[in-house]
């Protein structure tokens, strides 16, 4: 080793040792740990004043109350209003998250909408005679849903469109006894605060191919042959022998028994899964009517809306005359699977589908625009299942909308040529001038009769903090209880019977509900189902395994779970338009693997 | 790990389990130290060689270790206890007292066709001393390490002034791929160099003229059987290297071996030959 | 022998040279105030407390530095005539921009501290912590830890908080000593969020 | 080429030329490169790379680094038994111990640092420790004998051929090996500690019924049986990997006799342990478990894992190999001796595994899945880099440094051996 | 806390509501049941029989903030988990948290998370972050503490009327006030008046694995018998009867 190598070596080794009497090397240690706090990635939370802003939940026809932390205004969670009457303050999963779903990023951001307007324009122009221009509502009993009647009454051969809505609601704290036909009473029906604040008052009666999470927690689970509920309604109604319907149900005969007596005992409700099931009449059996079936009421219209055109169901409709078909899917509703809708399409038939989302009517319509979604728009909600009482509330906007969007009920007024003006203002008025009811205000609790207050006070406060309410209205027995009757067209060469035993509205759900459907097993994401362990083995499926999900109307791609809860003949399937297209007519189907 | 750290607290947990820690940080550094410090002495007092010589003798095959005093026969089967410092040797001292080196009448004893003159003394790394007249020690390559070496590609020899030790180094030789350190047989201080062709390598002024300066080196009588011996192991390590045909038992070796095995691992050889580490 | 000591000797002091004088300088980076605002003229002219401009939200949050609205109530327009009166209208208070102050006591993100529970239940003065801060005639650049993200005067201004007063720095350990003095120790959470 | 490194290896050492030194390490060389590749991934992108997840927090990484620190607990034994014990024979492959034990732990270090999901912060556990954790302990003593074994190492180091022209390396060394029994001693005290608080990881868990041991003190009764067993397989794997490089290097490089020292020690301990775990076993079968609320069968019922691995762990891998190296008679047979000693390592290796596998794949609560893992390329390719490493450390170690301090010697007689037999007898 | 496991009917509110609560990121692609970070787990029990026989249940598992020589407080490393003398809840600090794992190893319920990815947020929606609850990175463990962050607005209320005290309606878990059955409940359960306590002493109250002497704080309540039974240790054959 030559001198000065070693030298050079001696200053490094006296600059080492130096270097470890400084700050330098600890500091720096120190300083990588604390930048592992804080690395590229991590989000600041911005900090701000924190204040509660009000509004309701459109995600459903429920429009539950909710109280939203607001960081500069900016909400960054979302709770129940307590002091609600029918609210009680509870949310749903997806009520909670709801305000993520404007950052969604699967949400649809941009569309044609020029090429829209003037195609529309072109279209109805152009069109036939006889040939219609149609809005299809997936939530009606709205305030633009009367925008809509009213267009289609300005227009020659208007039509508006609904997936049925009852004509009832149901009154279940009048109710001891609640035979539920399948209806996810416990998991997305009605208001689930007024349910759960119910629920020690009535027994429930659940009837249900498959144990879902209504049947778990009913007081009596009644495991039934999928499609066979009519011939057990029958018996009940008396109109065929109990024997009978125990062998076609698979139901044992002292069980059906015990509901026709606990259904005869009085103060009984009997609900659907589709509300507009004819199942539903067995409540005039029973006596329910008027009593825990009462009328439904919609909340008083400015006289000036009284033009408006019928509501029609999809079924009603035409075959092959809707010219152009516009499809407010801006608020997740109803579904009416587009095997229902095809055939009522004039050949050259333009739609056009207001939504957020390109899961549902998106993927058959030629103009896909951008609807604003939860909490971008001022939107009211109509009353819904299980509300009885008189309810004027409006979904007051927390955030701008994030995206250019088309707001349905403008354009749709504007094609019609609708006079301008904010229809919720002018129904707002058209109520307080009524000066029944009160207003209930959800920041301080207080409730004052409607006509202690201005309008403009009025109005401010359904905007900011609370709702109208009318109780005094005394109940009316609804009439046309059940009247559409859906066909099921079987195809019985199909082995399985389609059970949906995930409620699953459709539309955008935030993100965070990853946590529910792949990061546990608590929901079924839409691309599952389960199976039996005898239907897996026959078909050669092993747990987690992919394969195809085959019906009438199509296939799709599935990730089969086997669980012996689930009857042999049963394959269990997450709701959803694309599960509502692919089963909508037949509920058959056969599972492949893939 | 120190008090003022955030969650200490002087509880017994903490003082035994950070007491065990500092402990043990401590043992191994004052290890360290110690070390340290202790070869800083061992350089300053110039004991390197010393070393040097020492952890190569314990790293000798035992062949290479056999106490002088088996060559006479005195023993069958001995193993040097103190790397060849007989001076510092009991055995030796008591046995060389009961009965001294027989004389040797001839001025040289001829080995294998060696010639070894026997006015001087001769280390066991085949150096040889001999006592001038002026009090200086001549230092040179005996008949066999010459034979080894042959003629040196390369040859280090310290400046005039610089000390050697017995055992250390001397001078380096390089021949073929083998680096030999020839061991000086006393301690002294360098007064001249020589060469090859002089016979001489080193004129030293040794420390001590007395005999115990010389003790631990071979004479007379010694000369003949330690010589064989060397031929054999010479030749163990020829074999050993595969170095084929080895030299004929009793054979005289040529001027220069290196060159009549170019297949050797020379510098193994040499190592052997010369007692290297 | 001695060139490797004089060699070891002076990487040895290199080392030491640049660790305690060239480091710290490197080590922050340097940025100044959007405008030249003076404590010292607001407290003799807007309010003599600090919670008269630093306040107090009924949540018992604490608003920090007040924003531009706040100014804009006197500062309307120009009311003196210095410059950096000016640039600040022109700037913000006409175009309506927040000015972008920088926090020189703004703690990281997974501490939880609580100005309401310090000065009105522990009856700490503001002094306490951020020194003297409301006589200063000028706001002081505000220096950052690239690395860490920490504003200097979190770690305290000496590098290696070597003679740092107690109130020198707002570091855990600073927080953690005032609080064992008065036995108010918590489990972490008590102040990490 | 020959020649390149001669003057770096030890004189009358034998080792194979340059170029074919190359072609051995080449292949290691790629492995390395890949494992680091994987290892690189798993610190960029973080631990999803790995299949590791929230129920098996800890995956094969741990499950080997337990077994690797176990095998090389060789290092502190054999110096324990050597310097504090004074078996001389031993010294023969102490130098060879120190290098596997340097190897294992850190590698085990290396691996450690890739698990760990913010290595930024490790120096907390020394700056904040947490005195009650056994992870606090391993920690602890893992890193201080490792700077023991770096210091171990450094005589071997400097004792090379090349580096002893330097006076101040030569002397240091010198001095170093005159107080290596100090740490020797040292290391022996750190080594008992971390083998057991590596056995306390587990045996602490009381969430963990299965893990879960009672025991003396703060220390569960693994923390004893890790200590015995991993001093009963150090000797164990001392004996295989001398064997190995003996067959590998085509050279004799210590006594018959050390060998069988090795085997008598590491049977001995092995005998011991044995009882030791059975009795353990039968306790808490017995009692630890049930008191939990757990019945010991119901963990066996769980496929793959039966009362077979029991089996395998205790009589299979336990009794057999102690048996065959306490009889003298099979000792004496290289084949009998080297398979024993390798059945000990898997028995330890079986142990570790199911400690740290087993424990997280059985359920706790009622309604928990059983679960099974197999670890990612990324994982195994990191682990890889540390077999690579070792591989390598050690070749370069054995071509540069005198590893088998008799393998000189034994050369030598061999060529007197075939020199003439009544030559050799001689020396 | 207590919880009436008759009354959970799985919705998954407390879950979301508790991802919403304290800045847990949605789950990324490769993400499953066994990667992903839910606080509060809400699991589907049954009853290991085959249909129609079938029942199910559904049990919401969070951190039992054990009592007792806390598993995980007891194993952490570097003291990055503690338990807090005052209110007994188990905290986390992930910033002091090192990634090593070993207390999830240690937590029999499974209550502990690890942070396999970077934290993401879909881009705008890192907007509705909750300000009161720090953001983890990757590589650390994090779990439920009782929404630290509103337990720190209680008290900033508290003294900004000038109380040490908060008041206990002030408090409460998102979670809980996210539950639209009413089967969670929170409060005191050293102070026996609160309904927490009296939940505790019911007869069909029960804890997880009680007899690991963790002593949980989180009491479980059931009418149903073969519900209670999951307080046990598990039985094997019923292994294959669950999902996922």
């Amino acid at each position: 080793m030559t001198t000065t190598r070693r030298n050079l070596f001696k200053f490094v080794g006296g600059g080492a040792a130096g270097a470890l009497l400084t700050p330098a090397p600890w500091r720096l240690i120190t300083d990588a740990a604390l930048w592992s706090e804080n690395w590229p990635g991590i989000p600041r939370p911005a900090r701000g004043e924190i204040r509660a802003r009000f509004t309701h939940c459109t995600l459903c026809p429920a429009g539950c109350a909710v109280r939203a932390r607001c960081v500069n205004g900016q909400p960054v969670s979302l709770a129940g209003v307590k002091p609600h009457p029918i609210g009680h303050g509870a949310l749903c999963p997806w009520g909670i998250a709801g305000h993520h779903l404007p950052y969604h990023p699967a949400r649809v951001r941009q569309g044609p909408v020029k090429e829209a307007v003037a195609a529309v324009a072109r279209a109805i122009a152009q069109r036939g005679a006889g040939e219609r221009v149609a809005v299809l509502d997936l939530r009606p009993g709205r305030t633009v849903s009367w925008t809509y009647r009213r267009a289609m009454a300005a227009i020659e051969n208007g039509l508006y469109l609904t997936p049925g809505q009852p004509a009832y609601s149901i009154d279940l704290a009048a109710a001891k006894t609640v035979v539920s036909f399948g209806a996810p009473l416990l998991d997305g029906w009605g208001t689930p605060g007024n349910v759960f604040a119910a629920r020690d008052h009535f027994r429930l009666i659940q009837i249900e191919p498959v144990e879902t999470r209504t049947a778990a927690l009913a007081d009596m689970w009644l495991p039934i042959r999928p499609g066979t509920e009519s011939v057990l309604a029958a018996a009940l109604a008396g109109e065929t022998t109990i024997a009978e319907a125990a062998r076609v149900t698979g139901v044992e005969e002292e069980a059906v028994g015990a509901v026709q007596e606990a259904a005869q005992s009085g103060s009984a409700v009997v609900l659907a899964a589709d509300p507009g099931s004819p199942l539903m009449s067995l409540n005039a059996k029973f006596g329910a009517l008027g009593r825990t079936v009462v009328a439904r009421r919609e909340s008083p219209l400015p006289d000036a809306w009284k033009k408006a055109a019928p509501v029609a169901e999809m079924a009603a409709a035409p075959d092959g005359a809707i010219r152009v078909l516009l499809i407010d899917e801006s608020l997740p509703g109803g579904y009416v699977p587009w095997s229902t809708i095809e055939p009522k399409l004039a050949a050259n038939a333009i739609v056009v589908v207001f939504s957020s989302t390109s899961e549902g009517y998106a993927r058959h319509a030629q103009y896909v625009l951008p609807a604003p979604v939860y909490p971008e728009a001022a939107e009211d909600i109509g009353p819904a299942i299980d509300t009885v009482a008189e309810v004027f509330r409006i979904a007051a906007p927390l955030v701008a909308p994030v995206v250019p969007v088309v707001k349905p009920g403008e354009f749709v007024a504007q094609m019609a040529g609708l006079p301008q003006g904010d229809p919720l203002r002018e129904r707002a008025d058209a109520i307080h001038k009524t000066g029944r009811g009160a207003l209930l205000s959800y920041a301080d609790g207080k409730s004052t009769p409607a006509k202690e207050v201005t309008a403009d006070d009025f109005w401010k406060t359904l905007n900011q903090s609370g709702c109208w309410m009318d109780e005094t209205g005394k109940k009316a027995a609804p009439s046309g209880l059940g009247r559409s009757v859906t066909r099921l067209t079987s195809h019985d060469e199909l082995p399985l019977a389609v059970v949906v035993a995930e409620f699953n509205r459709g539309g955008l759900a935030s993100p965070l509900m990853s946590k529910l459907e792949r990061e546990s097993n608590l929901r079924m994401a839409a691309n599952r189902v389960v199976l039996s362990p005898a239907d897996a083995r026959a078909n050669g499926i092993e747990s987690g395994g992919r394969c195809l999900l085959e019906t009438a109307c199509g296939r799709m791609n599935v990730v089969a779970t086997i669980d012996a809860g689930v009857p042999s003949g049963v394959v269990e399937v997450a709701g959803g338009p694309r599960m509502a297209d692919l089963c909508g007519a037949s509920r058959r189907a056969r599972v492949v693997r893939a | 790990m120190l008090p003022w750290n955030y969650g200490f607290d002087w509880n017994a947990s903490h003082i035994i389990f950070l007491g065990a820690f500092y402990a043990v940080l401590a043992v191994v550094a004052a290890t360290l130290a110690a070390a340290a410090i202790r070869s800083w002495h061992a350089l300053r007092a110039g004991k390197a060689e010393a070393i040097r010589w020492h952890s190569d003798f314990e790293s000798l095959p035992d062949g290479d270790r056999v106490c002088r005093h088996v060559l006479t026969g005195e023993f069958h089967h001995r193993q040097c206890p103190n790397a060849f410092c007989c001076g510092e040797c009991a055995t030796h001292a008591n046995l060389i007292g009961r009965h001294p080196l027989p004389k040797v009448e001839e001025p040289e004893e001829e080995v294998c066709g060696m010639a070894f003159p026997l006015n001087r003394f001769y280390h066991r790394g085949h150096t040889w001393a001999r006592l001038e007249r002026d009090g200086t020690v001549l230092v040179g390559l005996d008949e066999l390490g010459k034979r080894l070496l042959g003629q040196p590609d390369k040859l280090l020899l310290p400046r005039p002034g610089r000390q050697v030790h017995a055992n250390g180094t001397a001078f380096q030789v390089r021949r073929r791929n083998a680096k030999v350190r020839v061991l000086s047989p006393v301690d002294g201080k360098v007064v001249e160099t020589g060469s090859a062709e002089r016979g001489w390598y080193l004129r030293i002024k040794p420390e001590s003229n007395n005999v115990k300066a010389f003790q631990h080196l071979l004479r007379g009588a010694e000369i003949k059987p330690w010589i064989l011996r060397e031929m054999e192991r010479l030749q163990l390590a020829l074999t050993d290297e595969g170095a084929s045909p080895a030299l004929a038992d009793g054979g005289v070796p040529v001027a220069d071996i290196a060159a009549s095995y170019p297949a050797a691992d020379w510098d193994a050889v040499c190592g052997e030959m010369f007692l290297q580490g | 022998m001695i060139r490797g000591k004089i060699a070891f000797a002076s990487g040895m002091l290199v080392a030491l040279a640049g660790g305690w004088l060239a480091f710290p300088r490197i080590l922050y980076q340097t940025r100044l105030q959007p405008v030249d605002f003076s404590h010292k003229v607001h407290a003799e002219k807007a309010g003599a407390k600090c919670e008269d401009c630093h306040s107090f939200r009924d949540d018992g949050t604490y608003a920090g530095i007040p924003t531009l609205d706040k100014c804009s109530g006197c500062h309307a327009a120009a009311m003196g005539t210095t410059a950096a009166e000016k640039t600040f209208i022109d700037q913000y208070v006409t175009p309506n921009r927040e000015p972008q102050w920088l926090s020189y006591a703004r703690q990281p993100e997974n501490v939880y501290f609580s100005h309401v529970s310090h000065v009105k239940l522990g009856q700490v003065k503001c002094e306490r912590c951020h020194g003297n801060e409301g006589g200063t005639g000028a706001l002081r650049p505000y220096q950052q830890d690239p690395i860490s993200g920490y504003s200097r005067d979190i770690w305290g201004r000496p590098v290696n908080r070597i003679g740092l007063r107690t109130e020198g720095g707002m570091k855990m350990d600073d927080c953690v000593n005032c609080h064992r003095r008065q036995g108010l120790e918590y489990s972490c959470m008590g102040c990490h969020k | 080429m020959g020649f390149v490194d001669k003057e770096f290896i030890a004189r009358g050492l034998r080792r194979s030329s340059t170029g074919r030194f190359l072609l051995w390490i080449l292949p290691w060389v790629a492995l390395l490169v890949f494992g680091l590749y994987s290892a690189g991934l798993c610190l960029v992108k973080g631990l999803n790379q790995t299949n590791m997840d929230n129920r098996f927090a800890f995956g094969h990484w741990i499950f080997l680094d337990l077994a690797v620190i176990a095998l090389g607990a060789g290092a502190f034994f054999t110096g324990f038994l050597l310097y504090i014990l004074k078996i001389d024979e031993l010294r023969a492959v102490i130098n060879s111990a120190v290098v596997i034990g340097l190897v294992c732990y850190s590698g085990a270090m290396a691996v450690l640092a890739v698990d760990v999901g913010q290595p930024l912060r490790a120096w907390f556990t020394f700056w904040y420790p947490n005195v009650h954790s056994m992870l606090t302990e391993v920690t602890f003593c893992i890193s201080c004998y490792l700077t023991v074994l770096l210091i171990e190492y450094l005589p071997i180091v400097l004792r090379n051929r090349k580096l002893r022209d330097v006076p101040s390396f030569l002397v240091f060394e010198h001095e170093l090996h005159k107080l290596v029994y100090v740490l020797a001693g040292v290391g022996t005290f750190l080594s008992f500690f971390h083998q057991g608080s590596l056995g306390g990881l587990y045996g602490v868990l009381r969430g963990r019924p299965f893990a879960f041991r009672e025991g003396l003190a703060v220390w569960p009764s693994t923390f004893f049986l890790f200590i015995l067993s991993a001093a009963a397989v150090g000797p164990s794997f001392i004996l295989l990997t001398t064997w190995m490089v003996e067959k590998l290097s085509r050279k004799r490089l210590v006594r018959p006799a050390v060998f069988g020292r090795l085997a008598r020690v590491s049977g001995l301990l092995l005998a011991v342990y044995v009882l030791a775990k059975a009795v353990d076993t039968l306790v808490w079968i017995n009692r630890t478990s049930p008191e939990t609320g757990f019945q010991a069968w119901q963990y066996y019922s769980w496929k793959p894992f039966g009362t077979w691995i029991l089996f395998a762990e205790i009589v299979l891998f336990g009794l057999l190999p102690a048996l065959v190296m306490l009889t003298p008679r099979l000792r004496a047979h290289t084949g009998w001796l080297v398979t024993a000693a390798a059945m000990a390592c898997c028995g330890v290796a079986l142990n570790r595994f199911v400690m740290t596998v087993q424990t997280l794949a059985l359920p706790t609560l009622s309604f928990d899945p059983y679960l099974s893992y197999f670890p990612s390329w990324q994982e195994i390719g990191t682990f890889l880099a540390v077999v690579a490493y070792g591989v390598l450390v050690y070749s370069f170690s054995f071509r540069y440094f005198n590893l088998f301090p008799e393998e000189r010697e034994l050369r030598l007689e061999a060529a007197a051996q075939e020199e003439e037999p009544a030559l050799a007898g001689r020396y | 806390m207590s919880i009436d496991i008759d009354k959970c009917n799985g919705c998954g509110a407390c879950m979301v509501a508790c991802a919403v609560e304290n800045n847990i990121p949605p789950a990324p692609e490769a993400a499953n049941d066994r990667k992903g970070i839910t606080w509060i787990r809400v699991y589907k029990v049954d009853n290991h029989r085959a249909y129609p026989e079938r029942r199910t249940a559904f049990v919401p598992v969070l951190c039992q903030q054990c009592g007792h020589d806390t598993p995980c407080a007891h194993v952490c490393p570097q003291q990055a988990v503690d338990v807090d003398p005052a209110t007994g809840i188990v905290g986390q600090m992930p910033e002091r948290c090192l990634g090593c794992r070993y207390c999830m190893v240690a937590c029999p319920y499974h209550a502990r998370y690890f942070n396999w990815w970077d934290p993401k947020w879909p881009a705008g929606m890192e907007k509705t972050l909750n300000p009161d609850v720090a953001p983890r990175m990757r590589g650390v463990v994090e779990k439920c503490n009782f929404c630290h962050g509103r337990w720190h607005a209680a008290q900033q209320k508290a003294a900004a009327a000038g109380k040490r005290e908060i008041d206990a309606a002030d408090y409460v878990p998102a979670c809980v006030e996210a539950c639209p059955t009413g089967a969670l409940r929170f409060g005191d359960l050293n102070d026996a008046s609160t309904e927490v306590a009296h939940d505790a002493q019911r007869p069909e109250s029960f804890r997880l694995l009680e007899k690991l002497g963790t002593e949980p704080k989180i009491h479980y309540r059931s009418q149903r018998d073969w519900v209670r039974e999951i307080a046990s240790a598990p039985r094997p054959e019923g292994k294959d009867g669950l999902r996922g």
